[in-house]
């Protein structure tokens, strides 16, 4: 069927479509402005208020990971028992916890733990499964079909409990939260990446490529991949909030990084202990800062998929 | 048949990856006091001092057979605790999932028919907050306020209260079990305790049906068919449900597959949370405590599931589309 | 004098983009009666379907009518009330659409369709539905009712959907329709039959008709009074055929003369003739460049509701034989699918064929895998020009990278230094300008983003070039220009083209013989003025018979 | 189409509901004679002889059997009992003696004592149940051999009603091993008829229904949920329990378990940490027990296949620098016993557990540091238990702290219970670990048998000493009354104290709420439930 695809009516480029853009585009696009892509880019962000908030978000974020602990107020780490368990106060922001640690720096500083854990975990399986992706998707066959049964096979686990299964196997760390992590990400880059280089592997410009002389390979990767970034980098930043929510939930099981580490799902889950009996702020905060960043990477993958390509954001 | 290479990958992953766990369970289980002969009594009882190879060919003989062991840390066969839970944890992902798909989709469509209002976007900030609060964090959060403060929910303790006792097993699932036996005041205490677990499940299940619902939605409304049809007339209600619904129920179909083999993993939160007695708490347990056959009967039951869902999707797929035939 | 049927008065359209208010059109003025047919032709971008859609108040979210008015049959549709549009959309004004297997649900039966239509507008009940929709089948020359009702649209050709449009279009007796370049995309036989339903039926019912489309012949064939429009505006107007014999505006001039016609010559498809083509043409000697022998592509179809199928196998290209000599032009025409781009991808080596040989200067380049050619000295001898300007250049390359692409890969004695004035001389040849060489595709336009691809297929001087529906994506007058480039080059650098294409005027006019395929075969090939004047095939003749022509 | 679904779902959820608020006073009957307990604990089997049976089982053993004898109960005062390890009370048997020169007991069974399917008790029963217990190996075996009984010809059938067990020797451990809960009394013709040639011993059949004549029967049990008990009203072994029916269910989390006792919807929590314990008994709306357990300590073990920890300077110098008030603070919620603080460095009374002599003292733990030449300290590993999260956890954090003023640096390593036993206990790989042991017998030869002894299961810190290896041995089947006893077990404690190869924080409890009006609960050496004794008003 695929090839044959190639064999379709091509349909003529008339001006029946009622989105104005495209044929202003044929017009205006003689006279091209240099700061094109900016003013694009400024127009998209003021007309989304959201896609706005979540950069700047995503920005105190990247922020706060890089500078918070210079500028917390305590020690994270360090205990005081006589302060345990102390409501927020103007001191302690977010209370301190059963041990009289300062919540607020704690919660300050796990952020650059979990981006460190999210962003690793996804580069790991954005660079693995981007590659098996698009072998699949371009040369199809027999690497598609064993491409295509080993993610098939990792989504038939139980996605969560295959990462459990891998850090109870290899020993409860960072890094195996981290491979754990990016293993079970992994076939979901493979399925974008395999459908994004479908699709453009029926762009003619690949034809085109192969009569310049490029080989196969070649073509795959300096032609069609950079093509498929763009939808690539959506799915990142979906998958890093993913990420973070899957190292939490790891360590809410009792799964994930060491004490006395700070790091947000572990906070939820030790908190978690103490919200009958009142204590509400050692998982109140640590939860809503881990759900903002969540909320802000979804939200960036809308905002990044409105950039590249409008008409498909859900 | 297409999902057979994938099973038995999953088989055997699954074997390699429970025999990797740490921890003798043959010490485990030979109890607190044991020596070395009495470990090496039940090392041989189970079977653990054979290569693992033999053992390998073993489990798959006794599966073929349908037995799927015994779990060490219930006792109980694991073919029959499986049984046992998996229609808990199936109930209460299928309440999740409707419930999800009840708030979700008006949700959808209401931003796909006013698309970057504030409408839209108050719809799209609710389903990804919902989507970004971890799971056990929402369910803690509803237990302490609905049960604890409030009082309106039933105390989180798995799918009956106290004094009352589980209706005669016909299809697994409580509140259909009880109504069957004509037993309502069962069935409506089994709803009550299906209530908060299956929100905090839905709240998470919203943001990707919701998401997907409008942008099925959108590009069904901008379509050449829906525009022919506007030009020719046709009522907007009718427009909206039968024109554009319709056809963007395909990749709802879809998600809505990812979204149910997603809630029944995420089960295992939940089920910690609400003391639930599904197969993720049972995962749980065995795994932390090396409970091989346990773990491996779990990942099995969820890969067929797997399977067996995306063949419901497939035929629920040609059900809606014409376009699309049952291929091999 | 009594006010038209239909009336549009200084109307402007505006449209809320990204990049701020765009007017789409301006200051339109148009007056139709019943009964009669205008065209509205115009090239992409014009705005002739904007003006049309904002009859129906069809403009979408971000549209919306700026200025002027629209009066239909004493109704003020300029800003219409909900109800109002209940009213007229499909009762009083029909639309037929381009595209008509997307303009139906795709998941929903023809026959639901049509009596959701019927009902709607209480031209029938549950009851009667099914028998009204049979009658409607009928009046557009259906046959087979009983299996289209049933059917789902992807059941049906191209031809037949448009026809269940035409008859949703026509359920409610409506007294204007709007026809949006209703056969665009169809192949030109199936066209003309289209064409012709919808005016027998239309002057049976003397309905006021506006036909969109950018096909002059087209508007010449089917239609009383003309509009023709460029960016937006309005530059003439007309109510009769002199429009075609003393065109008053240049921009119409110009689109008649680029409009292919029976006996158009590709020099004179600009105003002026260019200076390239000013000489004649050259004799070609008789030297054999390209030779197919019995050539096969067989693709084995994947099965379709069944669940197992062996051998269920397609023919693609089934026994194809021809020679091309060296500077010669052979069209292949032929209409989609019948095996004509197959036959060219394999010629260009993209493809393995299943059967038979291609000789290149004697050499069987068929035995050469696919892969492997890549590597062969004659990878660069063989060029190939696509249809799809857009789609055939990376758009994260700018055209300087696209035309120096060849030259990095195959080029032997490729110097760095050189590279930079090759490139150059390449985009002069071409006559794309200089200061556009580093943008991307995008900021480029339709015919320099052709020019592109056609620098970047001549950059290694390639002795054959296979011209794939080079313009079918291009307005008539993007494609006028494009098509002189190519004759000059062939001229000028004696190179040989197979030039792939499903309009045999524009072939015509390049080729110095033409093949004509159908269904994987060579039907009928010769000398292009021999096959033009005295067709032997039947299928010629009706494609011949087909093509809307200027004059008649 | 999708609309009358969601229209019909939503009315079926509205109609269980308005069913569901006209339901409560059915409810309300049947609290009245039922206890609802909520546990932590899942019970995996109704056999405590199976293999792999898990601790929380032994409740079956304790509820539904009967045992030939029990140990006594006092009052604690507080709503709470203790089970008294110096008093051997009857159960089973009516009385017993010892004949054979003090070899072997003789036991008179009690006449009228019949199991559920009221076919009489007879010594039959016994000599099968104990040869099961003896033959099915595993933890059975070993501890009917804690009681120096090993084989099936130490028991023997006198007549229907006697029944007797040849000791080796003299052995002051027979007697209260015969009143642990393994050595239980099955109904063997029930037993038997449900046994197969491949199971002699009817170990499937009895690991899902239990047959015995206990004070409760089996009402139902649904694996992982709950177990449900109802009394057996024909018991003569006992007074009669005061409870009908008792609910035990198995609610994991231990804030739900607070918020259900909290609210009224359970009348007895089980396992409560410390820390809920605490707030709710300063609440006073409940009944909070909170009691030692004996033979028990939470420690610090330090393995000696280390190199440092070889130097018993360093040992000390760790004993030293323990933060031992703000762990007891922070980790126990000052509940339970302190072990540490003791006036002297060898032990002034046979109480056991008793106060280490060591305390907070950075100064000397520097000083003792540097004497054993890790002036600079060193790197180790401090590794805990997850299953024990709840305490390990806080005080592994504090200890970190705190160990990295003397210079040695911890990173701590959690290792999932699973993990825990092959780890600590059979590997004993674990340089510096947190532990805990309780022994069932409560003697403190015992405990050292278990802890100090080489190779011995819970020795995780290797420690061998020679002279507490020759003293256990001697001690351990010595009578208590022996003059020589008391001696022994000082020497024992003394060197416990200077080797410190376990430093001990403090001596943990168990934590318990129950309902205004609920009293009863007993603290067992077992630690596991025994629902006779409760009454509620």
């Amino acid at each position: 069927m695929g090839d044959l695809l190639l064999n379709k009516k091509v349909v003529r480029n008339t001006d029946t479509k009622l989105d104005p853009e495209l044929s202003q585009h044929s017009q205006n696009s003689a006279t091209p402005e240099q700061h094109d892509w900016r003013q694009q880019t400024w127009y998209i962000l003021s007309q989304n208020p959201i896609s706005m908030f979540s950069i700047v978000l995503f920005l105190i974020f990247i922020l706060v990971g890089i500078t918070g602990p210079f500028w917390v107020p305590f020690d994270p780490i360090a205990s005081d028992t006589s302060i345990a368990l102390q409501a927020p106060s103007f001191l302690h922001l977010f209370g301190t916890d059963h041990l009289g640690r300062d919540v607020f720096s704690r919660v300050v500083v796990a952020t650059r733990l979990d981006l460190w854990i999210a962003l690793s975990a996804v580069s790991i399986s954005a660079l693995v499964g981007t590659s098996l992706g698009c072998l699949a998707g371009y040369f199809g066959g027999w690497y598609d079909r064993i491409i295509g049964r080993i993610a098939d096979t990792i989504l038939a686990f139980p996605l969560f409990v295959l990462a459990m299964g891998i850090v109870a196997v290899l020993g409860n760390s960072l890094t195996n939260v981290i491979y754990a992590t990016a293993l079970i990400n992994i076939p979901f880059f493979i399925r974008v990446a395999r459908a994004e280089v479908t699709i453009q592997r029926n762009h003619q410009y690949v034809q085109a490529a192969l009569l310049s002389g490029n080989t196969h390979l070649r073509t795959l990767v300096f032609h069609i991949f950079p093509n498929c970034l763009p939808a690539l980098m959506v799915q990142m930043s979906l998958n890093m909030g993913w990420a973070i929510l899957n190292a939490a939930g790891l360590s809410f099981i009792g799964l994930g990084v060491r004490p006395p580490v700070a790091e947000w799902g572990i906070m939820v889950a030790e908190g978690a202990n103490y919200i009958i009996s009142g204590e509400w702020w050692l998982v109140l905060f640590p939860g809503l800062i881990l759900m903002l960043a969540v909320f802000c990477f979804n939200l960036l993958g809308d905002a990044l998929r409105d950039l590249v390509d409008p008409q498909k954001r859900t | 048949m297409l999902a057979v290479p994938s099973l038995i990958g999953v088989i055997v992953v699954a074997f390699v990856l429970t025999r990797s766990l740490p921890g003798d369970p043959a010490v485990y289980f030979a109890g607190i006091t044991a020596d070395e002969e009495s470990i090496a009594q039940i090392r041989e009882q189970l079977g653990l001092d054979k290569s693992i190879f033999h053992q390998f060919i073993v489990y798959c003989k006794n599966l073929t057979q349908g037995n799927l062991g015994v779990s060490l840390n219930t006792g109980q066969s694991v073919a029959s605790e499986l049984s046992a839970r998996f229609p808990a944890s199936l109930e209460l992902t299928l309440t999740g999932l409707a419930l999800a798909l009840m708030a979700a989709i008006p949700l959808g469509i209401l931003a796909a028919v006013n698309p970057n209002t504030w409408i839209d976007h108050l719809c799209r900030i609710f389903v990804t907050a919902g989507a970004s609060t971890p799971i056990f964090f929402s369910g803690l959060l509803l237990v302490f306020v609905f049960y604890y403060l409030l009082g309106w929910a039933p105390s989180p303790i798995g799918r009956l209260d106290f004094f009352y006792l589980s209706p005669p097993k016909v299809t697994g699932f409580y509140t259909i079990d009880a109504m069957i036996n004509g037993d309502f005041e069962t069935a409506a205490a089994a709803a009550k305790q299906l209530i908060l677990p299956a929100i905090t499940l839905a709240i998470f299940a919203l943001a990707p049906i919701a998401r997907m619902t409008r942008s099925a939605m959108l590009t069904a409304m901008g379509s050449e068919y829906v525009k022919a049809a506007t030009a020719n007339g046709i009522d907007r209600r009718k427009i909206i449900f039968v024109y554009a619904l319709r056809n963007a129920m395909l990749p709802l179909l879809t998600i809505m597959g990812l979204v149910f083999s997603y809630l029944l993993g995420a089960n295992v939160l939940v089920e910690k949370v609400f003391s639930w007695p599904g197969i993720g708490s049972f995962a749980v347990d065995a795994l932390v405590a090396s409970d091989f056959a346990a773990v491996q009967g779990f990942i099995l039951v969820m890969a067929v599931m797997f399977v067996v869902l995306n063949l419901v999707i497939d035929i629920l797929y040609t059900l809606v589309d014409p376009r699309v035939s049952i291929d091999g | 004098m009594a006010k038209p049927f239909l009336q549009i008065k200084n109307l402007a359209v505006d449209f809320a983009t990204r990049r701020g208010v765009v007017h789409a059109v301006d200051d339109i003025n148009i007056n139709l009666n019943k009964g009669e047919v205008i065209a509205i032709v115009g090239e992409s971008g014009s705005g002739k379907s904007v003006t049309a859609y904002s009859i129906l108040n069809l403009l979408g979210n971000n549209g919306k009518i700026a200025k002027g008015s629209i009066t239909f049959d004493g109704m003020n549709l300029e800003n219409p009330s909900a109800s109002l549009l209940k009213d007229i959309r499909g009762r009083e004004i029909a639309m037929i659409f381009q595209n008509p297997m997307s303009t139906l649900n795709p998941i929903r039966k023809v026959g639901d369709q049509l009596s959701d239509m019927l009902r709607q507008h209480a031209q029938a009940t549950n009851q009667t539905a099914p028998r009204k929709v049979i009658e409607l089948l009928h009046k557009v020359e259906i046959q087979d009712t009983r299996r289209v009702t049933n059917a789902y649209p992807f059941e049906l050709s191209g031809g037949m959907c448009q026809r269940v449009m035409i008859a949703l279009a026509l359920a409610c007796n409506s007294r204007l329709l709007i026809a949006d370049e209703p056969t665009t995309g169809l192949d030109v036989t199936t066209q003309k039959s289209i064409m012709d339903l919808i005016m027998g039926l239309v002057k049976h019912r003397n309905l006021a008709v506006i036909l969109i489309t950018h096909d002059l012949g087209m508007a010449y064939q089917y239609c009383d009074k003309f509009v023709v429009m460029e960016k937006g505006q309005v530059v003439e107007a007309c109510d009769d055929h002199s429009l075609f014999t003393s065109p008053q505006h240049s921009y119409t001039k110009k689109l008649l003369a680029a409009t292919p016609g029976i006996s158009s010559k590709v020099e004179h498809l600009t105003p002026t003739v260019p200076v390239e083509l000013s000489k004649p043409a050259v004799e070609i000697e008789k030297k054999e460049l390209l030779k197919v022998e019995g050539l096969v592509k067989t693709y084995i179809l994947k099965s379709q509701g069944g669940f197992k199928s062996q051998g269920n196998t397609f023919n693609a290209v089934d026994g194809v034989n021809f020679t091309i000599y060296q500077g010669e032009c052979v069209g292949l025409v032929g209409e989609s699918g019948c095996g004509k781009s197959t036959t060219s991808r394999l010629i260009a080596r993209l493809e393995q064929p299943s059967e038979g040989r291609i000789l290149f200067l004697g050499e069987d380049i068929g035995q050469v895998s696919d892969r492997d050619f890549i590597r062969s000295p004659r990878r660069k001898d063989i060029q190939m020009v696509f249809q799809d300007p857009t789609g055939s250049l990376n758009p994260r390359h700018s055209a300087f990278q696209l035309i120096s692409e060849p030259i990095l890969r195959l080029q032997k004695d490729f110097n760095k230094a050189n590279l930079k004035d090759q490139v150059y001389q390449l985009a002069e040849k071409v006559g794309l300008p200089l200061e556009l060489i580093y943008r991307l595709p995008h900021q480029l336009s339709g015919g320099q983003k052709a020019r592109v691809g056609i620098a970047r297929a001549i950059a290694l001087n390639p002795k054959l070039l296979i011209l794939d529906e080079p313009t079918s994506a291009l307005d008539v007058s993007v494609q006028a220009i494009v098509l002189q480039l190519l004759e000059h080059l062939r001229r000028e650098h004696n190179l040989s083209y197979l030039f792939v294409s499903h309009d045999l005027n524009v072939v015509r006019m390049l080729s110095q013989r033409i093949l004509v395929m159908q269904s994987g075969k060579i039907v009928e090939s010769g000398e292009t003025a021999e096959v033009m004047s005295k067709p032997k095939h039947l299928f010629t003749k009706t494609l011949l018979a087909a093509i809307p022509q200027l004059a008649s | 189409m999708k609309h009358h679904i969601f229209r019909t779902a939503w009315a079926g959820i509205l109609a269980l509901s308005v069913c569901a608020t006209l339901s409560s006073n059915v409810i309300a009957a049947s609290r009245e004679d039922t206890l609802v307990i909520v546990s932590g604990a899942s019970v995996n089997s109704m056999d405590i002889m199976r293999v792999g049976t898990n601790r929380p089982s032994y409740q079956v053993a304790v509820n539904m059997y009967d045992r030939l004898v029990s140990f006594g109960i006092r009052s604690e005062g507080n709503g709470g009992y203790r089970y008294d390890s110096t008093v051997i009370n009857p159960e089973l048997a009516t009385s017993w003696e010892l004949v054979d020169d003090g070899t072997a007991y003789l036991f008179n069974l009690r006449e009228d004592a019949t199991f559920w399917d009221g076919s009489r008790v007879t010594a039959a029963d016994v000599k099968w149940s104990f040869d099961r217990a003896v033959t099915l190996g595993g933890f059975p075996g070993v501890q009917m051999s804690a009681g120096g009984m090993n084989s099936v010809d130490q028991f023997e059938v006198v007549d229907e009603l006697t029944f007797k067990v040849k000791m080796t020797s003299s052995n002051k451990l027979t007697l209260p091993d015969l009143a642990v809960p393994v050595p239980i009394v099955i109904n063997s013709k029930v037993a038997l008829a449900n046994a197969t040639a491949e199971d002699p011993w009817a170990t499937e059949y009895l690991h899902k229904t239990p047959a015995g004549g206990g004070a409760y029967m089996l009402e139902r049990w649904e694996p992982g949920e709950q177990l449900v008990y109802t009394r057996f009203d024909n018991w003569k072994n006992g007074p009669l329990p005061a409870i009908k029916r008792v609910i035990v269910r198995e609610v994991p989390n231990s804030s739900t378990r607070r918020a259900l006792v909290e609210k009224g919807d359970a009348d007895v929590a089980l396992g409560l940490p410390n820390k809920d314990s605490k707030e709710l008994s300063e609440a006073d709306k409940l009944t909070v027990v909170s009691t030692t357990i004996d033979n028990s300590m939470h420690a610090v073990g330090l393995n000696m296949n280390f190199e440092p920890f070889k130097n018993v300077k360093v040992r000390q110098a760790v004993a030293f620098a323990m933060p031992y008030q703000k762990i007891f603070d922070t980790a126990a919620y000052g509940l339970g016993a302190k072990m540490w603080g003791g006036a002297s460095t060898s032990p002034t009374t046979t109480v056991w557990p008793q106060p280490f002599p060591y305390d907070t003292n950075i100064q000397k733990a520097k000083s003792l540091m540097a004497e054993a030449g890790y002036a600079d300290g060193f790197e180790v590993p401090l590794s805990i238990d997850l299953s024990f999260a709840e305490w390990t956890e806080p005080t592994a954090i504090l200890m970190q702290e705190s160990l990295g003023k003397i210079g040695i640096k911890t990173t701590i390593n959690k290792i999932p219970g699973a993990s825990w036993r092959t780890k600590a206990l059979v590997e004993k790989g674990l340089e510096l670990h947190l532990k805990n042991f309780g022994g069932w017998l409560n003697y403190v030869d015992y405990y050292f048998y278990w802890v100090y002894q080489k190779g011995h299961l819970f020795n995780s810190m290797n420690y061998m000493n020679p002279e507490v290896e020759q003293l256990v041995d001697v001690t351990l089947p010595m009578a208590v009354e022996d003059p020589r006893y008391e001696k022994n077990i000082k020497r024992l404690m003394e060197i416990g104290f200077n080797d410190v190869p376990l430093i001990p924080i403090w001596q943990p409890t168990l934590e318990v709420a129950m309902a205004p009006g609920v009293e009863g609960f007993v603290n067992w050496f077992h630690r596991q439930l025994d629902i006779r004794s409760f009454t509620k008003k």
